[in-house]
């Protein structure tokens, strides 16, 4: 017999490298503890669901997940639409969660059952933190004065970037102009060439890596030689990839900086570069994070959904907060995650931890 | 800015022209929206770059050997899917087609994994990736006349071998009467697999030009292209070629601007928008011709 | 020179042939007639491949041409003129002209049997850009047996030829066919109006629902009462 | 003879081509009219024109309505079909895998008025009419000879059998005028003749005829009058005996061997 | 075996819907049950116009989405109860289907298909953008569950639709009313009409079909069913995004009616069911045979292709199945089966009608 959690991610269709990272951090998390002989000696097993980010998808799964007697709780969903669609079965069924990646704020307010138990929390920042971290960072750590804001059209551009706006207003800097796109696009130049026209001197890029690669790219190519920053979407090296010399001068907020990790970390990180050949991503820290804190709680409660969800709400105060390698978390009364942010920065075409961090 | 949204919109919609021409041929000849021409396209850049990378080919014949691999698959994806259904009801062809690319865009997932790749830069010519000249505010790169010469050309090309060339003349013939052309002793599969070929390869020209131009290419990339270019191909006034270049433009241009003028998130709205309008105006497309039903 | 044994074809589990025996000798008008639905069409077209054999044999010039591709037959020489004319309609007369020359290569010999085929009608030499699918009936036939003409073959295939025509057209038709073959084309042809077509033809044969079911010199079949009653109309008021 | 059909320089451009011009004659009601002329005169195009396919580009088309004459230009088919305009298509055009009964009750539409509240409730009167459609279908079917094959595929009829499916569907459009077009291309003799007895007992019912057709010999044996068109002119009228003997018709269209057929 | 298959699905029908009662009914196999119904749906609505009609429908969904969001935004800020938005729902659905329609449906083949692909992409797109309205890619969260209120009637009478059973059936009493819907519009003179218009729209014309008008009529039905599965799915899932509404519906959809028979209502309903279980199957199936969760996606399609490759007309292809079941047919064949009309196949005509 093992211990079971559920893993529901996108691992085919258009965001399925997402999938792929969260996959690569519950790996490592399993090999690890299971090589230290299991949860009191029970080994524990991922079991994995394709969603494709869909909330359609995501709704159908989690009944799956649910009918599952030996599943006793899930990392995921990715995406916060698909988690958003999946919650009312998990909140009715008692099934704690725990995602890693959705951002959305109201996430917090739907993941209560009718008794007020919240069954889903997250170990990532909420939109709205990030934007008002980003924006005094900018101002008052980068000095920038005229920002361009690129954002994706989605749960998590929008957020992030509504967040970032309002915040601008009252930290003072002026936003020359606002664009969008959808996930997917690869032409990014006619929004550019609209914001160009303003003269920013910043470029906020509220959106994923893989287009944030492009849109640096072609901003670059249109003649745009500014700073770019963004939130931990952008936080991964298929940005130095795909952006090439364009993607240099970027910073970034992320839940954990490797210099600034603790010593546990950074046997986790040379693991998981040993074993993926790449640098280790947010996503893939915060499922490792997430799968950690589920073995916690299986360890110390047993595996039942109703006592893993208690012992996780627990988890509420910085004193019993889960100490894992993105620093310590614990959660507030909505199942959002207290947590600080480090800022990171793309240079000479690798990351760095930036020279100013704030608080 | 208007000038540079021009540009841009110009070379996008001579990308989706070339994609659009392998739909409007391959409907021409046997009337079907072959919706697996996207993950042609998509095969088209991932061979190059794998070309590239693993045989560490030089660009240009990496480039030829790509677009010669995807003539053949284009073949072969006639042969094996859409042959055996050549007298079936059209959209059992079609849902085919559907099912085909379904099929091809989760094989290249699980063959190259789903995360974006770069198009390896240090392989290209030396001057493709520089800037060809700058008028005040309005940039134009080599890589941008690249793709307007290529895509020009090609659709030059094909023009004058579907006018002017006997098997040109035969894939017309084929296209309105299958029978009739058999029975002027035109071997009616080798022009089917010939018409797939021509479409394949501009396909998959498309895709490695999208791949260098955006420096990304992912197995999913096939979807949104194919489904722009279909719509170009339509709005062109499907089956005719100049129609399915005027169409690509048209729909490029109008994204461009729609992103630049309009809203950059209503930009595919505004493309969708314009052609619903072209349609409605002008029932079978900027240069279809119109289907005269006699009585 | 063609010689069918005991040829079957179906449509589905429709056998619209049910053992077809016959022969087309080298220089010849051989005629086919039969009440609608007979199968005269599905013979034809079983001829040029178009419909798959499902039994018998097909043999021209002594080789078995029973499973070829139809380009095939046609590059044997065998060429047909299809029932409801199968003009393209896209193409313009000229073009639809050129198509029928398609496997040919003799490029200087074209244009000539180009000039040849609008002198022998006319009214396509008016129409030679218009589209093909703008014609009226008659001219589409007319187009269709020019168009099979410019493959100069050595067997036609005529199925209908003067299917809505103007009677002018008619004979205009009929004394072409007596002129191609007398220019050295074998012909084999479908008629509904037996009364003309046994009148130019050497031979006849009359389909019944799949069968062969009389076959004779033109001159006697024209004397049988039985073709008489069902095929001549000879009664008509 | 009151006139139920009047053509007043009728003119139908394609292009550059003119398909029509300005073609006049008048129908009486009750006659067997026969339009002949070479292959590409317009005569089909003609139909089209009154059956509305393709509105004519000048002059007009009068029809005897409740009161008198009225112009009938620009109609569109379904409204020429309500006034009682029905024709065949030269190239067979049936629903063809419908079953033939369908084909007829199709046909039906414009007399009946059953809507889509009344199809689900399946109401008194929609059953009422449902059953009277298959009364008329099946009585079209029986007059043409076709009511065994009334539930088979009209596709899978034969030849002449689908002809004669048209001319029972045309029929249960409850027409005055038929326009017939080439009904008897290739039939044989004996089929021929059978066309003959029907077109006659359809006018025997009152309905008039316009007879497109290229058999001389039925054309000249049922039709007492025929208008000659060619080239998209109208260049002769009259009965047959003297249509048989004009130079100009013999000339374009009948050829030398015809006077003596 | 197809017509073995025939006689026992209702059979099968029936004891699926009994599946709630049984002993370890899972809640998974209840929810796949239910989306199967709302395709269904989906199906039979989509089904008038490419299958009655003959016309390519790509964008099909966009009424769903239209329904769906309608009965979104009116439960969470009118809080309207689920029987009063149905009819509104679909009314509405029907306005657009109209809308759309009128203008477009002169458009021959394709032209008219990718008018349709347009449309459902503004829809969506016009969901996803217009952030005041829909909340856009955030999503409509917390959508009230459909609740039955005959407390007027009795106190106690108060039902709220929480949990799997009691949607999958109000699911199977939606999809019984269109399908009693459907089969009484094909065997009518409406649904005549539109098989005219399918086989031949010229002909239909000189019969005295209004095409456009009967065109436009089929689509506004069409997308009021849409617009109705978008309704109860929306109360059902509690949650909607722009994300569910892509094209890729629409092309589910066409593939389920396509699959099932181009034109049957039956089909529709098969065709629904097989390619919703088919995801499910092979999302078990794969992982038990140890495949990677991957090749779903792959396995789906290359089965699409398989099954066109050898039931190119689908499962139940029949398509003039128009009133089989009508009694006034049944009369009608048994006179011909009985030879009541042999008379007339001879050449007397001396008694014309
Ligand atoms: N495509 C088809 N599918 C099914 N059955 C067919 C098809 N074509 C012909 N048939 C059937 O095959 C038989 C022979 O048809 P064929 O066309 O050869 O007759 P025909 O002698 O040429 O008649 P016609 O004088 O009408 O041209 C008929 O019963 C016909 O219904
Ligand atoms: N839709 C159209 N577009 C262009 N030209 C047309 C069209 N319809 C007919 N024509 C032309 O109009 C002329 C008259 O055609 P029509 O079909 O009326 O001839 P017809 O008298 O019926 O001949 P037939 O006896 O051969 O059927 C022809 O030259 C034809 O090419
Ligand atoms: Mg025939
Ligand atoms: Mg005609």
């Amino acid at each position: 017999q093992s211990v079971k959690i559920g893993v529901a991610a996108p691992f085919t269709g258009p965001a399925a490298s997402y999938g792929e990272n969260i996959k690569s951090g519950v790996e490592t998390k399993v090999a690890e503890i299971n090589a230290g002989g299991g949860i009191n000696g029970t080994p524990v097993e991922a079991v994995y669901f394709d969603e494709l980010c869909d909330p359609k998808e995501a709704a159908t799964v989690a009944p799956r997940i649910v009918r599952d007697r030996a599943i006793v709780g899930v990392v995921g969903h990715v995406c916060s639409s698909a988690h958003l669609a999946a919650l009312p079965n998990y909140v009715r069924s008692g099934m704690p969660v725990i995602s890693p990646t959705a951002t959305n704020v109201t996430i917090g307010e739907q993941n209560a059952d009718r008794a007020g138990r919240v069954w889903s929390f997250r170990n990532v920042y909420l939109d709205d933190y990030q934007g008002q971290f980003l924006a005094r960072y900018a101002k008052e750590v980068l000095g920038l004065e005229r920002i361009a804001v690129f954002y994706e059209n989605n749960d998590y551009g929008i957020g992030l970037k509504d967040a970032f706006i309002k915040e601008a207003a009252a930290a003072g800097l002026t936003v020359v102009g606002s664009e969008g796109y959808v996930k997917g696009a690869t032409d990014f130049t006619p929004q550019l060439t609209k914001l160009r026209g303003g003269n920013p001197d910043g470029l906020f890029i509220s959106g994923y890596y893989n287009e944030g690669a492009l849109i640096a790219a072609q901003a670059a190519n249109l003649g745009m030689q500014i700073i770019k920053f963004g939130a931990d979407g952008l936080d991964n090296v298929d940005y130095i990839a795909l952006g090439g010399a364009a993607a240099d001068n970027t910073y970034m907020t992320v839940p954990f900086l490797a210099a600034a990790a603790p010593e546990q970390a950074q046997t986790f990180i040379r693991t998981f570069e040993e074993k993926y050949r790449r640098d280790l991503d947010w996503m893939s820290a915060n499922a490792y994070d997430a799968m950690g804190m589920f073995a916690a709680a299986v360890a110390a409660v047993g595996p039942d959904r109703a006592k893993i969800r208690d012992y996780l709400a627990a988890i509420d105060a910085p004193e019993k907060a889960y100490e894992g390698i993105t620093g310590p978390t614990y959660f507030n009364a909505k199942g959002d995650p207290e947590k600080m942010a480090f800022v990171k920065m793309v240079k000479d075409g690798k990351f760095t931890a930036a020279p100013q961090q704030m608080r | 800015m208007l000038e540079q949204q021009l540009i841009n919109g110009l070379t996008l919609g001579l990308i989706y022209a070339l994609i659009a021409v392998g739909y409007t041929m391959v409907y021409g000849v046997i009337q079907l929206i072959n919706f697996a021409h996207g993950e042609i396209y998509m095969l088209g850049a991932f061979f190059c770059v794998t070309l590239i990378t693993a045989a560490g080919l030089p660009f240009y014949v990496a480039m030829l050997m790509a677009v010669v691999c995807c003539a053949m698959c284009g073949i072969l994806l006639d042969i094996i899917a859409y042959r055996p259904l050549r007298r079936a009801p059209r959209l059992a062809a079609l849902i085919t087609a559907i099912g085909m690319s379904i099929f091809l865009q989760n094989l290249a997932l699980i063959i190259w994994g789903s995360r974006s790749k770069p198009f390896p830069r240090t392989a290209l010519p030396g001057y493709l990736t520089e800037q060809a000249l700058t008028v005040g505010s309005v940039g134009l790169s080599w890589l941008q006349l690249f793709i307007f010469a290529v895509a020009i050309g090609m659709m030059l090309l094909l023009y004058l071998v579907i006018q002017k060339t006997r098997i040109g003349t035969a894939m017309r013939a084929l296209a309105q009467n299958r029978t009739a052309a058999a029975l002027m002793g035109i071997n009616v599969n080798r022009v089917i697999s010939f018409t797939f070929a021509l479409g394949s390869a501009m396909g998959a020209v498309a895709g490695i030009l999208v791949a260098i131009y955006y420096n990304t290419l992912y197995p999913t990339m096939g979807y949104t292209a194919g489904v722009k270019a279909f719509a170009a191909a339509v709005l062109g006034g499907i089956g005719s070629v100049p129609g399915a270049m005027a169409g690509g433009v048209v729909l490029g241009v109008a994204e461009a601007l729609g992103a630049g003028y309009v809203s950059s998130l209503y930009r595919d709205g505004v493309a969708y928008a314009v052609m619903i309008a072209v349609i409605v105006l002008r029932p079978s497309g900027i240069l279809g011709r119109a289907v005269t039903d006699k009585a | 020179m063609l010689e069918l044994k005991e040829v079957q074809a179906f449509y589905g589990t429709i056998q619209a042939l049910k053992g077809v025996t016959l022969e087309v000798n080298a220089g010849e008008i051989v005629c086919l007639i039969g009440a609608n639905g007979a199968g005269k069409s599905t013979t034809l077209m079983a001829i040029s491949s178009v419909v798959p054999v499902g039994g018998g044999t097909i043999a021209y010039d002594g080789r078995d041409i029973t499973r070829l591709a139809t380009d095939r037959v046609v590059a044997l020489g065998i060429t047909q003129v299809p029932e409801g004319r199968m003009i393209f309609p896209d193409l313009t007369v000229l073009e639809n002209l050129r198509m029928g020359a398609y496997l040919r290569r003799d490029r200087a010999a074209l244009k000539a049997d180009e000039a040849h085929a609008l002198d022998l009608f006319p009214i396509l030499k008016e129409r030679r850009k218009q589209l093909g699918g703008t014609l009226s009936g008659g001219e589409q036939q007319m187009l269709a047996i020019a168009r099979a003409l410019m493959a100069r073959p050595r067997l036609l295939l005529l199925d209908e030829p003067s299917l809505g025509l103007a009677p002018i057209v008619v004979e205009h038709i009929f004394e072409v066919i007596t002129r191609i073959n007398t220019e050295g084309t074998t012909l084999l042809l479908v008629e509904q109006n037996a009364q003309m077509a046994l009148q130019v033809a050497h031979r006849g044969y009359v389909l019944e629902t799949g069968r062969v079911v009389i076959s004779g010199t033109a001159a006697d079949l024209l004397a049988d009462p039985r073709v008489q009653e069902a095929y001549l109309g000879m009664d008509m008021a | 003879m009151t006139p139920l059909l009047e053509l007043d320089r009728i003119s139908k451009r394609f292009g550059g081509l003119h398909a029509l011009a300005d073609v006049s004659f008048t129908v009486a009601c009750g006659e067997i009219l026969g339009l002949i002329g070479p292959n590409g005169a317009g005569k089909t195009t003609l139909f089209n024109c009154i059956s509305g396919l393709h509105p004519p580009s000048s002059g007009t088309i009068l029809y005897a309505g409740s009161g008198g004459l009225m112009r009938i230009n620009g109609r569109k088919p379904e409204q020429m079909t309500a006034l009682g305009i029905a024709r065949t298509f030269q190239n067979i055009r049936l629903f063809n895998s419908l079953t033939v009964l369908d084909n007829v009750r199709i046909a039906r539409h414009c007399r009946t008025h059953a809507n889509f509240v009344r199809a689900v409730l399946r109401t008194r009167f929609q059953r009422a009419e449902e059953q009277a459609i298959v009364e008329a279908a099946m009585e079209r079917l029986r007059f043409v000879g076709l009511a065994h094959h009334a539930l088979a595929d009209a596709g899978n009829l034969a030849y002449g059998d689908q002809r004669r499916l048209e001319i029972a569907r045309a029929l249960a459009t409850e027409p005055r005028l038929l326009l017939l077009d080439e009904p008897a291309a290739g039939m044989n003799p004996r089929e021929t003749r059978r066309l003959v007895d029907l077109i006659q007992a359809i006018v025997a019912t009152g309905v008039t005829v316009i007879l497109i057709e290229h058999d001389m010999k039925l054309v000249m044996s049922i039709c007492r009058r025929l208008v000659v068109l060619d080239h998209g002119t109208h260049i002769a009228e009259g009965p047959p005996a003297a249509i048989r003997e004009n130079p100009r018709v013999i000339e374009a269209y009948l050829g030398r061997g015809a006077v003596h057929a | 075996m197809v017509a073995q298959a025939k006689r026992l699905l209702p059979v099968a029908g029936v004891l699926l819907l009994t599946y709630p009662l049984w002993p370890g009914a899972s809640e998974y196999v209840l929810h796949v049950m239910t989306l199967a119904l709302v395709y269904m749906v989906l199906a039979m609505g989509l089904n008038i116009v490419p299958g009655f009609c003959g016309l390519l429908d790509l964008g099909y969904v966009g009424f769903y989405g239209i329904g769906a969001y309608t009965a979104g935004l009116l439960t969470i800020h009118y809080d309207l109860s689920f029987w009063v938005i149905v009819p509104l729902a679909a009314l509405n659905g029907a306005l657009w289907g109209a809308l759309l329609g009128a203008p477009t449906l002169r458009l021959t083949g394709d032209y008219f298909a990718i008018v349709t692909f347009g449309f459902s992409e503004l829809v969506v797109l016009f969901l996803t953008n217009e952030i005041w309205l829909t909340r856009g890619p955030l999503g409509l969260p917390g959508i009230a569950p459909i609740t039955l209120n005959l407390s007027w009637l009795h106190p106690q009478w108060y039902f709220e639709f929480y949990g799997k059973a009691p949607n999958f059936y109000l699911a199977a009493l939606l999809v019984a009313g269109v399908y009693f819907v459907m089969t009484r519009l094909e065997d009518s003179r409406l649904g005549r009409a539109w098989y005219a218009i399918r086989e031949d729209p010229l002909a239909a014309a000189c019969c005295g079909v209004d095409i456009l008008r009967y065109k436009v009529i089929a689509f506004a039905i069409s997308a009021a069913i849409g617009a109705m599965g978008g309704c109860f799915y929306a109360r059902w899932s509690m949650f909607l995004s722009p994300d569910m509404f892509k094209f890729w519906e629409s092309f589910l959809v066409l593939c389920m009616v396509v699959l099932g028979g181009l034109g049957n209502i039956k089909g529709a309903l098969v065709g629904a069911a097989i390619l919703v279980c088919l995801g499910e199957l092979l999302r078990e199936g794969l992982g038990a045979v140890g495949l990677p969760p991957e090749t779903r996606f792959m396995a789906y399609g290359l089965i699409m292709v398989l099954i066109m490759r050898f039931r190119p007309a689908g499962l139940f292809p029949a398509i003039a199945a128009s009133g089989r079941a009508n009694p006034l047919l049944a009369a009608l064949s048994r006179r011909i089966a009985a030879g009541d009309f042999a008379g007339d196949r001879g050449d007397n005509r001396d008694t014309p009608a």
